[in-house]
């Protein structure tokens, strides 16, 4: 087996495999966000983009990943704790505007939404 | 057998298709009825050939010159340069040649040596054909490892093509009537079938690429140069009474002259300075040189193989002194070269005298313009998509696989002649075409020019790949590209021969119809693309070549970050690739029947067509492999005749930032390298499969309107017919048109111009005075802010999408502006 | 070859099912669809969680996100039962322009991410030593105020700054209260009347 | 557990070694594990089901099933299930597919991932799939996700009945969730712990050290568990996802054979389920009213034959205690009228949450007042509790800084007051 892959296998993990995965659930909740029409589509971006955010503070944190005086230990946990909540409370807030939208145009698509356009 | 046989077999192979050629040319209508004959002899021909070229590698070239793992011997190279520390320019043990020289002499010597040393080759004229003073004009042969590899592949493909073009030209069997040729009756035109000329063009075109690949001397190649290119001619304008088909020979032919006009001034740059066309040097029968040739009078072995200007290249040595011009001037170019690299180009006396390396570049680069005509690289690639007018063999042999192949394969036989700043344009070059065609490609919806524009981005790939100084890399793609580029055509042939007709839009779903050509394609496309498991090691032939190119493009990039594009258009270029090649493999062979009349009446090709494809797809799919157990591999083959200047890392001498990394080095980016090209191609291909085959929501038709002005950029190829047109052709008309003008009318316009001189001149004061100045002055204020404010309007698009594109937009902008700023 | 370090072979798991998810949920185009993979993807994050040793952050991971978006879920049931919400397409200019710019910025990110020596991972052993520990009671400590876990901290500058987190969350607590009621108030019925004249404009 | 097999590997003739980290242990010890989940599942499925079925006939005034099997019938739910696996399976034309086929996969796989957390007996060496330390936190999050299967269902069926009964189902869980972790936060308040071991473990002795004894308000807090339990798995009373009466069959009015077999599974997976976890929360765990165990002085060496005895005795208290638990459900779904959705709401943010609030701040106040106390030990019952605490603790308060550590959660059960442990 190659070197590369086999390392993989039987060497720990690092906070750069986390960061890897963390920037592409990041990348696909951006291009979420960007190519879908449906305003609930843009939350589930949101929630993506929050998530790979929060796979990195928890990397950063973590002692199995990175043991050594700058990894951010248990405030890596907390933040993305916050973090959690505060994406829930968002849900909550876009929902409710989104539904407001709804009420108020018939339609969830936003690129109905532009009449701030230039 | 004993080495002796190796010039015997090859110029027995090399002659045979002449022969052919000759007795079809003389009894050729007589051979059945219109000349059937002459087919099987012409088949028959390039099949002994073939036999003899095997019989060549496998029986004289390989017991004499057993193969060496060439990656074994990498690996214990980079162990050397670890422990060193720095790359340390390998002291080349003494070249074998001179031991070796004739045939006779062959003592098997080889072993842990054979990768540093100069090649091992066979060289001696046959024939004198005349002494003009100096300029010594002969027929000889250059035989190494690349010359039997050459010899086996060319062979090979033209027998396939030879047994293909049976079946497929068999319409010129009985009178034929030529549907795309009006005649001013109303009616098509209808003339005799001509298979027998058809076959003979081919037997001629086998000869003179069988020519320049034994050629010994570099004025034998020009000569069998043009015989190549006379065969192009006649092939493309086979179908001569086409007007399309007349003009695109032409334009082939013309084409190919720019070109081969400064092939010729690199000729006498080089015969001027040297005094030689032989490439290898010529021995005595006891194995002394009698006669230097190029590549040991430029890259000495006193001076590490490094290329230094000899002698007679440096003009009025006299009045430079210190310059280093002398063969015993070890004052060394290349340490020169490396000292003022590192800022020391002030302390040096300004004497330096660079006129040797400036005639080493016109020389490098005026060979270099015959393949870029040939090779059909920018800014010559216009005649080879319009060179599709010839039969489709035709295109499979000549402007795939073999004569556009020739310009690469003498740039790489040329290679210790290159300086570092040649090889750096010839690497532009590349460069550019790779990226020029592939773009195009996109957008061509005839079958045979999305292959055509492929082509030529391939053979981008395989200059950029020598200009980098990746001998192997560009010889090895050369022969995969060869391979699988032909079976890529003769699919395409076996297309046009069920569906009659070229366009992609009007084919789909003939998988189902015609299923031994598209699953042969299939292993064809996904050659090209390099289709492979990363890291793993497994994959099509293309896997290997590909990823052989990108890795010395890695390479080069470290060296040199100026030069990022040339790393950089490889890898772009190896996604862009994938995605037209899928693009027409599912628009052919996937979805559902565009033209259902046309679909209806599809049928598989005859066995005698579709043999040769299967034959190739094999080709295609295993050319890079080891074959199993041994170390018989085409890497390893070329590795025996790689050139002295690959193995050593070179600095340009007018260039001193210039590095040209040693090829070995290149094997330290192997997993970049790899990750990369496997990356680009499997987005390349995710991308074409999204939008040609999944029902996912992008339509190409929907895409086309999107980006409407890139789209007619492309499908105008980027206007480089219009721009030839409009710099050489209509100046030149205008410039006549121009000379008539004046001559009549010289004397009216003088007084009519007199009169509209008072008038103009008032009217301008006017118009510049006041209406420009004063008025212009505010209107252009003010239009100024209206348009400003206009674009800026154009921003605010209210969408909340667009606004998250900008904002990953931005992001990536500020990463890459950050990491510029910490560079510096 | 070494044996298998089964924390990494998970890992590989888990984060194969949570970017295939990931992809998934870009490419549906279906919203129930996409809500479904949205819930399997944030699932296996939270396996990732569990895998960097930190098991409450993912129970919280599986309750409140996989809840939150169960309540997306209904919505987008609710709100897109007529035919021609479920799927509507994007043209395919954008996604081609978007399919590039996400393109670079995850290389942007991925380049970023294995730039940096120490994140390339511990080694075996060290990995292997690593103690246990417990989070939740530090967790709950640090929230209320207490950093438990750096009582041992030498540098008295540090150790002022790591009061604990107890403003913050009174602040997101009644952030939270604050966002409930005003979700409620705009998501409120709309008068008989008011809503006439909004389906009439 | 996984080195244990090993080791015996290891020992047995194979032929080659076998290490002691070897993976092929870890496989074993994990199908060991499915498997025994996976049984208790089953089998507790088929065993309700023939209750509930006899249960309603004697609660109606008939027999229930008597002839299948001898002499109760109870071999009823077998013969169902056979019927049930040859049915044909339809998958609706309209339907959403592939998200049809896998919510009955859905539901039941979180039904019984929450057995993995669940402790079957306490003790130093637990018998328990995975022992988390966020237990209780671990189990009601995977359950919350049995109602994703349920929506999915509803959606995909392309029903309107369906999808009916998949929002009022969604609607209800969501809700009803609130007053439940608000409920569960209170024995969790009590033992100081997520850890159920622990949790279970703190009411050792006498039934009077049951949490449901605790205080009054952890009685309260046991009721109104009990029904945001029965609520969040669909039962009757508040079972409107399925409510026959308007909606055909709810959610699974389209499926039938083998998955709508899976949905019945996952239901009485997860009433078993809550019953555990109320019975560990509040009614003892494996500990019986009476400590019979340490009575009779079966504890020993973990390992010891009187030791397997204890933690066997442990097994049956708590399936027991489960039993009963779904039997009560049995027998509420049998008398009472199925409620409409606004009284289920009303039920749950009128009532079960302000309830479930006060009740959770009665036991702060009573734990801050009253610390280690319990309802009957301010009746001054000797000895009669003693206070189990995970984690952080200082042995003096004085000491700042000093021998802090993370306590290992076994070890650190200290007999007596607790009251300067941090707060």
């Amino acid at each position: 087996m190659n070197p590369i892959i086999a390392n993989l296998l039987t060497e720990p993990v690092g906070v750069s495999h986390y960061v890897v995965v963390g920037a592409f659930m990041f990348t696909c909740g951006v291009l979420c966000m960007a190519t879908k029409r449906n305003a609930l589509g843009i939350l589930m971006g949101i929630e993506m983009v929050l998530n790979g955010a929060n796979l990195n503070f928890i990397a950063f944190g973590s002692r199995y990943l990175r043991n050594d005086a700058n990894s951010l230990g248990l405030d890596g946990q907390l933040i993305s704790l916050f973090v959690i909540v505060l994406a829930a409370a968002e849900a909550a807030v876009a929902l409710a505007i989104v539904l407001n939208f709804y009420n108020n145009t018939g339609s969830i698509d936003v690129d109905g939404a532009d009449q701030l356009r230039g | 057998m004993d080495p002796s046989w190796l010039p015997k077999l090859l110029a027995l192979a090399w002659l045979t298709p002449l022969a052919s050629f000759v007795l079809i040319l003389f009894f050729g209508k007589h051979m059945g009825s219109h000349g059937k004959g002459a087919g099987l002899l012409a088949t028959t021909a390039i099949v002994f050939s073939a036999v003899c070229s095997f019989t060549a590698l496998f029986g004289v070239w390989l017991p004499n010159h057993p193969l060496q793992d060439a990656s074994h011997h990498s690996a214990q190279h980079e162990e050397v340069d670890s422990h060193a520390g720095v790359s340390v320019p390998i002291r080349l043990v003494a070249a074998e040649a001179e031991g070796y020289g004739h045939a006779g002499h062959a003592t098997g010597e080889h072993g842990e040596h054979a990768n540093n040393a100069a090649p091992k080759y066979i060289t001696a004229d046959w024939y004198e054909l005349g002494v003009f003073g100096k300029l010594k004009l002969t027929i000889g042969y250059y035989i190494d490892a690349l010359t039997v590899a050459m010899f086996c592949m060319v062979s090979l493909i033209a027998s396939c093509v030879h047994i293909y073009a049976l079946g497929y030209m068999h319409d010129e069997l009985h009178d034929f009537t030529d549907p795309e040729v009006t005649l001013t009756s109303g009616e098509n035109l209808k003339r005799p079938g001509r298979y027998y000329r058809f076959f003979q063009y081919l037997s001629l075109f086998c000869f003179s690429m069988f020519g320049i690949v034994i050629a010994g001397n570099i004025a034998m190649v020009f000569v069998f140069w043009e015989l190549v290119g006379i065969c192009s001619y006649f092939l493309i304008g086979f179908y001569i009474e086409r007007k399309s088909a007349s003009t695109a020979a032409n334009k082939a032919f013309i084409v190919n002259r720019v070109g081969d006009f400064g092939m010729l001034i690199g000729l006498m740059a080089l015969w001027s300075s040297l005094g030689t066309f032989s490439f290898g040097d010529m021995t005595n029968e006891q194995g002394e040189v009698t006669e230097q040739g190029m590549f040991s009078l430029l890259r000495t072995e006193e001076n590490d193989y490094h290329l230094q200007p000899t002698a007679g290249m440096v003009f009025e040595g006299d009045r430079f002194p210190e310059c280093n011009c002398a063969t015993g001037g070890s004052g060394d170019t290349a340490s020169a070269g490396e000292a003022s690299g590192s800022g020391e180009l002030h302390a040096k006396p300004p004497t330096k005298n660079h006129a040797g390396q400036w005639l080493l570049l016109v020389a490098g680069v005026g060979i270099f313009c015959g393949c870029v005509g040939k090779s059909a690289q920018f800014p010559l690639l216009t005649w080879l998509p319009d060179a599709m007018e010839g039969p489709t063999p035709v295109s499979a042999l000549v402007h795939s696989a073999t004569m556009v192949a020739a310009g690469v394969y003498l740039v790489g036989r040329f290679f210790p002649v290159l300086s570092p700043e040649a090889l750096l344009v010839i690497a532009y070059t590349g460069c550019i075409t790779l990226f020029v065609a592939a773009t195009i490609a996109i957008t061509a919806t005839d079958i045979k020019r999305v292959l055509a524009y492929s082509t030529i981005s391939q053979l981008g790939y395989m200059m950029l790949a020598l200009g980098l100084g990746g001998w192997i890399a560009g010889m090895f793609h050369l022969i995969t590209h060869a391979f699988f580029k032909s079976l890529l055509f003769m699919c395409s042939g076996s297309v046009i021969h069920g569906v009659h007709t070229n366009d992609m839009t009007e084919m789909g779903g003939l998988r189902k119809k015609m299923p031994i050509t598209a699953y042969t394609m299939l292993v064809g496309c996904l050659a090209i693309i390099g289709a492979g498991v990363p890291l793993m090691g497994i994959g099509f032939s293309g896997y290997y070549s590909k990823d052989a190119i990108i890795e010395q493009a890695f390479s080069f990039g470290v060296s040199n970050p100026r030069h990022w594009i040339l790393q950089w258009a490889p890898v772009a270029g190896a996604f862009i690739t994938a995605f037209y090649m899928f693009r027409l493999w599912y628009m052919t062979f996937a979805g559902k029947p565009r033209n259902q009349e046309r679909y209806d009446h599809a049928h598989e090709s005859p066995r005698v067509m579709t043999a040769p494809l299967v034959l190739l797809a094999v080709f295609a799919l295993g050319v890079g492999w080891a074959f199993p157990g041994t170390n018989l591999k085409v890497t390893n083959l070329l590795e025996q005749a790689r050139p002295v200047g690959t193995l050593v890392t070179s600095h340009g001498e007018l260039l001193p930032a210039l590095v040209i990394p040693n090829e070995h080095d290149a094997h330290n980016f192997l997993v970049p390298a790899g990750l990369w090209a496997f990356g680009t191609a499997a987005s390349g291909l995710l991308l074409a499969t999204m939008i040609y085959l999944w029902d996912f929501g992008l339509r190409p038709e929907e895409l086309k309107r999107t980006f409407k002005p890139l789209h007619s950029w492309l499908w105008n190829k980027w206007y480089f017919d219009e721009i030839y047109e409009w710099i050489f052709i209509k100046p030149t008309k205008m410039f006549s048109g121009w000379i008539s003008w004046i001559d009549r009318n010289i004397f009216d316009s003088i007084i009519h111009s007199s009169a509209a001189i008072c008038k103009g001149g008032s009217k301008v004061v006017d118009a510049i005075v006041d209406r420009t100045l004063v008025d212009g002055t505010v209107n252009t204020l003010a239009r100024g802010t209206w348009d400003t404010g206009l674009w800026l309007r154009k921003i605010q698009t209210g969408s909340l999408r667009q606004y998250v594109m900008f904002i990953a937009a931005g992001t990536i902008l500020l990463f890459v502006a950050i990491s510029f700023v910490q560079n510096i | 070859m070494d044996a298998i370090y089964w924390p990494s072979f998970f890992f590989l798991l888990f984060s194969f099912i949570a970017c295939a998810f990931a992809l998934g949920v870009l490419l549906a185009k279906n919203i129930v669809r996409m809500a479904f993979y949205l819930v399997l993807s944030l699932s296996s994050t939270a396996g990732l969680f569990f895998l960097a040793g930190a098991d409450f952050v993912g129970a919280m991971q599986l309750m409140i996100y996989v809840g939150g978006t169960l309540v997306l879920l209904i919505f987008g049931v609710m709100l897109t039962s007529q035919e021609r919400f479920i799927e509507m397409r994007t043209s395919s200019g954008e996604w081609v322009v978007a399919f590039f710019i996400g393109l670079m910025l995850f290389f942007t990110l991925g380049k970023a991410a294995f730039g940096v020596a120490a994140w390339s991972g511990l080694d075996r052993e060290t990995a292997e030593a690593v103690q246990v520990e417990q989070t939740v009671t530090p967790l709950a400590m640090g929230l209320l105020g207490a950093r438990v876990d750096k009582l041992d901290e030498p540098d008295a500058a540090k150790q002022e700054g790591m009061a604990g987190y107890l403003f913050q969350f009174e602040i997101v607590s009644v952030h939270l209260l604050v966002v409930l009621v005003g979700a409620a108030y705009l998501a409120r019925a709309k008068r008989k009347a008011s809503g006439a004249s909004a389906g009439g404009s | 557990m996984a080195g244990l097999i090993n080791d015996f590997l290891n020992w047995l003739p194979l032929g080659w070694p076998v290490a002691h980290d070897s993976w092929l242990g870890l496989l074993i010890a994990g199908v060991v594990h499915i498997a025994l989940i996976l049984q208790l599942v089953a089998v507790s499925a088929l065993v309700f089901i023939w209750l509930e079925r006899k249960i309603s006939g004697r609660i109606q005034d008939r027999l229930g099933p008597t002839r299948v099997g001898g002499k109760f019938g109870w071999l009823q739910t077998l013969a169902d299930g056979l019927k049930l696996l040859t049915k044909e399976d339809l998958t609706p034309d309209g339907a959403d597919k592939m998200l049809f086929k896998i919510a009955p996969y859905v539901s039941f796989c979180a039904s019984i991932a929450a057995f993995i957390a669940i402790p079957f007996a306490g003790g130093v060496y637990p018998w328990i799939a995975q022992h988390l330390n966020t237990g209780v936190f671990f189990v009601l999050a995977v359950m919350g996700l049995e109602v994703f299967g349920v929506i999915l269902a509803g959606y995909s069926s392309a029903s309107k009945w369906s999808l009916f009964g998949a929002m009022r189902e969604a609607a209800q869980v969501v809700s009803y969730e609130v007053p439940l972790g608000m409920c569960v936060v209170v024995p969790v308040l009590i033992a100081g712990s997520l850890d159920m071991v622990v949790i279970g473990d703190r009411q050792a002795g006498l039934f009077t050290n049951w949490l449901v004894f605790h205080d009054p308000f952890t009685f309260v807090t046991a009721c109104v568990y009990f029904t945001c339990a029965m609520a969040s798995v669909n039962r009757a009373p508040f079972d409107l996802a399925e409510a026959e009466s308007e909606l055909v069959a709810g959610f699974h009015t389209e499926y039938s054979g083998l998955r709508w077999s899976f949905f019945f599974m996952a239901e009485y997976g997860s009433m078993f389920a809550v019953s555990i976890l109320a019975a560990i929360l509040f009614f003892g765990g494996w500990h019986g009213p009476v400590p019979i165990t340490s009575m009779l002085g079966l504890s020993g060496e973990v390992g010891s034959i009187g030791w397997g005895l204890a933690q066997a005795i442990g097994l049956a208290n708590v399936l027991l205690k489960g039993t009963i638990g779904v039997c009560v459900m049995i027998w509420v779904r049998w008398t009472l009228p199925r409620m409409r959705i606004d009284q289920v709401m009303t039920t749950c943010l009128k009532y079960c949450t302000p309830i479930a609030a006060a009740m959770f701040l009665g036991a702060t106040l009573w734990q801050y007042k009253l610390p280690g106390k319990n309802f009957f030990g301010i009746l001054d019952l000797p000895e009669a509790a003693y206070e189990v605490s995970e984690g952080w603790q200082r042995e003096d308060a004085s000491d700042v800084g000093g021998e802090d550590r993370i306590a290992d959660v076994g070890a650190n059960r200290t007999h007596g007051n607790n009251t300067k442990g941090w707060r």
